[in-house]
């Protein structure tokens, strides 16, 4: 049995692996094309992660909206602001290098902290099920649930409206 | 079951990363894409805690849930300010959009 | 039964104000729809205000109160009161209004602004109800302004023409007289009192606080009454709102809006009962414009200005009655008056409608076009007669009866005048509209069922509203409205007032139907009177002499004044002024705009060097964000 | 009989305990789903082209294919060898990399819904506790990788076909993912198999009012997310050549063909899943129940493809966003009021409700015709 422990170890960390390549390609590809379809990558290695952590629903909610939802978004734009034929616009600006080292710096201080503090973990593992997490939502959290749904049709109303008085202008 | 740290280890990369491309990338586009990168970190650190730390483990997931869905409302009015601001300028490099200064 | 009344009392004002609210934003895309909305709200309100007046004729006071303004030790309370006087009121109110938002349907068929009227409409009956429901002054005041704004909105409906629209403003104008004292009244009875809850003024409180200062509040009181009311001398504005829609002038200017002014009098009897002197005022106002109102009716040719006098004629009986103490009696007037007022001004408007004319000396002989105005109308000009049996005769017999008995002969006597007036006015307006011939050139029709259906309903009420005063039902009504209060039927004078009412339609039938060139004559032998009748006591002339003109000439000094001295002196001191700011304006140059321009040249120079900080590119200001965030972290774990 | 393919597996499990070492054994007992799996969902694929060649030939009177074997059975393989010696044209300004990835990886979500789908008692992949969820999930990065095909081709008519796609797939997601939530308010779990079992016997959720309309809604949005007729706006051939997969050919272009089919196949018996009981059923064993009513759809799908126009693009989005949309808010109230209320009573008040609703909806959605126009140059006088 061991082994199939080692195994499926080795599966966690393949799937940061690549969740983290995908990352870097996003990050760092010239082409913004291929740069979303690596972020496609890292949001499916994240739902991955997701479902290794015992968070199915939030796995699968995951895939739904980021996948399904926010890259279909950031493609159709991607699409509607870049012609065609210009793929490969240098796509960084002048301060890749200082920046890389702060963020290198920054995870840095990421490391040792994590290194440093003394977390309190508990004996048994938590597992959240989908049920608890809507009992959650309508009880403890209901006024932040609301406030979301109010939010969420001010931004409907507020792209609807971004989009189409653009096209009123043209027009006339 | 790999240890907490790992984990940790794991997002913050992730987020160190998101946090280079919004800052290096010149393309509207690009930042928005970071930024999701880091957001996402920011959700496996809140799924990792509700397994490992939490006292109610649900809440995090919770935030995790409220966190996607505002992301994913953020990103649809920023496309859609993307969309108007390069019918506008016809362009979407952020050096080229700065009409801000002085 | 009362918890319910209880709940059940808030929503009879605010229903009329949804439709007001309905008819005001989707009137519209309703289009003539909209009248069955006020219909269907105004109806459930006169069912309620019935589920609300069940229990309060079995004894109970309704009362629901908030408190509204909270100062010091006290509060000014905001709520809804039912009691006897409450539920009459309420009564008349809701029925009538209901009535003649049908009868307006067919009235006002085809009007450009149709549904604006009904919204209207939709209003007055809110504030009216609000009015009579009211728990203190301060709330009746408020309402009181609120009827009175609807009443100038509804004046000038049609306000393209322009007697509409001065008349609404002289309505509006002369109702704020009043009111001016009916503030400062409020104003004097809360220092003296300390309490404006009707609640709180009982007979018993002004019987132990028996304070001068009570007694000219109660004066000032009045003032508002007799603007609301049209009481002389503020009356001049009832006749001139006749240029309102005919439905208005039947709920508004007849039997409900300028009953305020009575119910508010009623509502303070207990004042005016601990004060004979502020009463006594009030009766000689109320003799005096009973009497005046019935001396200008004899000559109007005008339908509707002839109603308009009668009804400041009756008003000033209800006042009258009040003053001299028959609380109850003129309550139980003011009550079947408004039923055959409603009813004559209604029959007025459907004769307005058939002919399309309101002077009477070109109608006549309408008796067969219209059978059902005409008999609706003599049914109605019977009860303002006050023949027996109907309506008008057992609550003026009951006014008279308590004058003569408590010893009043004057008023008795004018008042029976009055009386004597009234039916000869009343069936001159018969004779000359339905009877006789026909003077003008139409061709008159009966008006639709939606307008006599109405009427009839109105004619019930005017025929049966006075049994419940009657001895007949041993003076139910008294009891209910004031209990206690003993009232006696006198055969004498019952037979002695319809003696009169009946040599009155005598007088008329013989010089309008027998010989009809008989009035031309009288006129012409005693034409002094006939003048002042026939221009209304010069009451519109006198105050555009007195009054207006001296405004205006007040007004030609001020404007003197200030063109010659103020101006005069301003000019002056700009002159020095002027000389000053030259010697100013040389320091200023070259002192002070010296020490600005070094202030900007040096910010100048400053933001010349930070403002290549300040790019405009996006990515600049997060990298400085993210070396701040960096510093802070350092700083923290340090 | 009900546990034949159970049997087998045990069967399987043991022979593999007792010949492999332990860790081993557990993988193979892991990988007899997948490899399962991974035969049935290719061949289902190729014998539904078979179906669908042969059954819209009938409609339309003719025979279909019937050279290659007995009936034509091995025309799917003799196209499936067709396909792979075929030659692979890649156009030259194509993102070579997204080009070669978008039809390998359609295929991905394809295959790994099959997981959750309980073919008959005991006879699942993973029973997982969010399984439609997940379903819904990968069904919906389908649209990505159409998406992807038609950006990597370069190539105005594929662009436009992955657009409508986009659009008509983003559309009707929403109905389709808010249609199931009644059966899940009413079951409480996401789990499939707990969904089935939810449903014993005959009480299949189509019969109650809102299971049948739930169902309607459904199984229409599963057509629309599939990309058939009467929804097939992005391939419609007569105008935009082939949709997003214009510039794909060979083994590339099998592999889109594969994923519809498959789609088609898992849609159908997702929809039988989640309304029609699954496997659930009397007499036959629950396998055959199963493959029964996932068939039944997708021979609906076919009779549509042979029977319907395609729509107007302005109609399609009208439909999914100002009918499907407020019929299936109706529809989740409609199965709480349902859940709480008496059993014959519920009955009716929720077949009213969605009657009323369903007829204003209809009003409101009245086709506006337009007046019939005249060219009024043409004229001659």
């Amino acid at each position: 049995m061991e082994v199939l422990t080692a195994i499926s170890k080795v599966g966690i960390y393949v799937i940061f692996g690549v969740t983290l390549l995908g990352a870097m390609m996003a990050v760092t590809l010239r082409n913004i094309f291929h740069a979303a379809l690596s972020l496609a990558l890292t949001l499916i290695g994240v739902a991955a992660v997701f479902f290794v952590l015992r968070a199915e629903f939030l796995g699968a909610v995951q895939i739904l909206l980021y996948v399904g939802g926010i890259m279909i978004l950031v493609i159709f734009t991607v699409m509607l602001t870049t012609r065609i034929g210009d793929r490969t616009i240098p796509t960084s600006n002048h301060q890749q290098w200082p920046v890389l080292i702060g963020a290198l710096l920054l995870l840095l201080y990421f490391v040792r902290m994590i290194g440093k503090t003394p977390w309190s973990i508990k004996s048994e593992l938590a597992v959240v099920s989908a049920v608890q997490i809507g009992k959650s939502l309508v009880s403890t959290f209901i006024f932040p649930f609301e406030l979301t749904a109010v939010i969420l049709v001010a931004i409907l109303i507020g792209t609807v409206i971004l989009a189409k008085s653009d096209e009123g202008e043209e027009k006339s | 079951m790999i240890p907490l740290h790992h984990i940790l280890f794991f997002s913050s990369t992730l987020f160190c990363i998101g946090l280079f491309g919004a800052l290096s990338r010149r393309h509207v586009v690009g930042i928005l894409i970071s930024v999701e990168i880091m957001l996402n970190a920011a959700n496996v650190n809140l799924v990792a805690f509700s397994r490992w730390t939490g006292l109610i483990p649900v809440n995090a997931q919770v935030f995790a849930i409220f966190i996607i869905t505002l992301a994913a409302a953020a990103a649809a009015v920023a496309l859609a300010i993307v969309l108007t601001i390069y019918r506008n300028r016809k362009t979407i490099y952020t050096n080229e959009i700065d009409l801000l200064k002085w | 039964m009362v918890n319910n009344a209880s709940t059940l009392i808030c929503f009879i004002p605010f229903l009329p104000l949804i439709a007001f609210a309905i008819n005001i934003f989707f009137g519209k895309q309703l289009g003539e729809k909209s009248a069955w909305v006020t219909l269907a709200c105004s109806t459930c309100s006169f069912v309620l205000a019935m589920l609300v007046i069940r229990p309060v004729l079995s004894g109970a006071v309704i009362q629901v109160n908030f408190d509204w303004i909270v100062f010091g030790s006290g509060a000014l309370q905001f709520g809804f009161l039912a009691d006897p006087l409450a539920a009459i009121m309420l009564f008349v109110v809701t029925c009538i209004g209901s009535l003649i938002v049908l009868y307006s349907i067919g009235y006002m068929h085809g009007d450009p602004r149709f549904s604006r009227f009904f919204a209207y409409l939709g209003l007055f009956l809110f504030s009216m109800l609000g009015l009579v429901l009211s728990t203190n002054l301060v709330q009746i005041y408020i309402f009181w302004e609120l009827v009175g704004v609807c009443s100038y909105f509804l004046i000038g409906f049609w306000f393209e023409k322009d007697s509409a629209a001065n008349a609404g403003k002289k309505a509006f104008i002369t109702n704020r007289i009043g009111d001016v004292g009916f503030f400062i009244g409020i104003a004097l009875l809360f220092y003296g009192a300390g309490t404006v809850n009707f609640t709180d003024l009982t007979h018993e409180y002004f019987h132990h606080h028996h304070q001068a200062i009570l007694g000219i509040a109660g004066l000032f009181l009045f003032c508002g009454a007799i603007g609301k009311s049209a009481q002389f001398p503020l009356h001049v504005w009832l006749p001139d709102a006749m240029e309102g829609p005919t439905p208005v002038s039947a709920l508004i200017h007849a039997a409900t809006m300028v009953a305020a002014g009575v119910y508010l009098v009623a509502r303070l009897f207990p004042l005016y009962e601990a004060f004979p002197h502020s009463a006594s005022v009030v009766a000689v106002i109320g003799t005096t414009t009973a009497c005046m109102g019935a001396f200008i009716a004899l000559s109007a040719n005008d339908i509707k200005k002839v109603l308009a006098y009668s009804t400041i004629s009756q008003l000033g009986y209800m006042i009258a009655a009040i003053g001299i103490g028959a609380m109850s009696a003129g309550m139980f007037h003011l009550m079947t008056h408004a039923f055959f007022k409603a009813l004559l001004f209604l029959g007025a408007g459907s004769v307005i409608h058939g002919t399309g004319t309101q002077d009477m000396r070109e109608m006549g002989g309408l008796f067969k076009a219209m059978p059902k105005t005409a008999w609706t109308f003599l049914m109605a000009t019977l009860a303002i007669s006050g023949i027996p049996p109907f309506a008008g005769f057992w609550s003026k017999d009951e006014i008279l009866t308590h004058a003569f008995l408590h010893h009043h002969p004057v008023v008795f006597g004018l008042l029976l005048a009055a009386a004597f007036l009234t039916a000869f006015y009343m069936f001159r307006l018969v004779f000359m509209t339905f009877f006789g011939k026909t003077r003008g050139h139409f061709h008159a029709h009966e008006s639709p069922a939606v307008m006599t259906v109405p009427l009839m309903i109105l004619a019930f009420f005017a025929i049966a509203a006075g049994f419940p005063g009657s001895p007949f039902m041993h003076h139910w009504f008294q009891a209910f409205v004031l209990p206690g209060e003993a009232v006696k039927a006198n055969f004498g004078l019952m037979m002695l007032s319809s003696v009169v009412a009946l040599s009155a339609i005598g007088c008329a039938y013989y010089c309008y139907i027998v010989k009809p060139e008989m009035p031309a004559r009288i006129t012409q032998a005693i034409k002094p009177l006939y003048q002042a009748s026939l221009n209304k006591l010069w009451f519109d002339e006198i105050y555009g002499a007195t009054v207006v003109r001296l405004f205006q000439w007040l007004a030609g000094t001020l404007f003197l004044f200030d063109q010659k001295i103020v101006d005069g002196a301003v000019n002056g001191s700009a002159r020095v002024g002027l000389w000053i700011s030259k010697i100013k304006n040389w320091i200023d140059q070259y002192i002070v705009d010296g020490a600005v321009n070094l202030v900007g040249a040096i910010t100048r120079i400053t933001s010349s060097i930070l403002r290549l900080f300040q790019t405009g590119v996006i990515h600049h200001y997060l990298l400085v964000m993210f070396i701040g965030i960096l510093m802070i972290l350092y700083g923290i774990t340090k | 009989m009900d546990q034949l393919f159970v049997h087998i597996d045990q069967a399987i499990i043991h022979w593999a305990q007792a010949v492999l070492p332990d860790w081993m054994a557990v993988i193979v007992a892991m990988k007899i789903p997948i490899v399962a799996i991974a035969i049935f969902g290719p061949v289902t694929m190729m014998y539904l082209t078979l179906i669908e060649r042969k059954l819209l030939a009938r409609i339309q009177n003719r025979f279909g294919p019937n050279r290659v074997g007995k009936f034509g059975l091995l025309q799917p393989l003799a196209d499936g060898v067709k396909m792979l010696t075929k030659e692979d044209i890649v156009p030259e300004k194509a993102d070579k990399i997204a080009h070669l990835l978008a039809p390998i990886l359609i295929v991905i979500p394809a295959l790994l819904v099959f997981a959750v789908l309980p073919f008959g008692r005991n006879m699942i992949a993973v029973d997982l506790n969010i399984g439609v969820l997940f379903f819904l999930a990968m069904s919906g990065t389908t649209t990505l990788f159409i998406f992807t095909a038609a950006w990597a081709s370069h190539n105005k008519f594929s662009l436009l076909g992955g657009m409508r796609s986009v659009a008509q797939m983003i559309s009707y997601e929403i109905p389709f993912v808010l249609s199931v939530v009644p059966v899940l308010v009413v079951v409480g779990s996401f789990s499939t198999v707990a969904i089935v079992e939810a449903q014993p016997g005959l009480h299949w959720f189509v019969f109650t009012p809102w299971g049948a309309v739930g169902f309607f809604i459904f199984f229409i949005c599963a057509v629309a997310e599939v990309n058939r007729t009467p929804f097939d706006l992005p391939e419609a051939e007569s105008e935009l050549v082939a949709g997003f997969h214009t510039e794909y050919s060979g083994m590339k272009f099998a592999l889109f063909y594969m994923a519809e089919f498959m789609n088609v196949f898992t849609v159908s018996a997702l929809v039988a899943t989640v309304f029609l009981g699954g496997w659930q059923g009397p007499i036959l064993p629950s396998w055959v129940w199963f493959l029964l009513k996932t068939y039944t759809l997708i021979l609906i799908m076919m009779w549509f493809r042979g029977t319907f126009p395609r729509l107007r693009a302005d109609q399609l989005m009208g439909f999914a966003w100002k009918f499907l949309l407020e019929l299936t808010f109706v529809n989740i109230i409609v199965a709480a009021i349902w859940y709480e209320m008496r059993s014959p009573l519920n009955h009716l008040t929720a077949a009213a409700i969605l009657i009323v609703t369903i007829i204003v909806l209809f009003q409101f959605n009245k086709t506006e015709i337009p007046k019939k126009r005249i060219y009024k140059y043409a004229y001659a006088d």
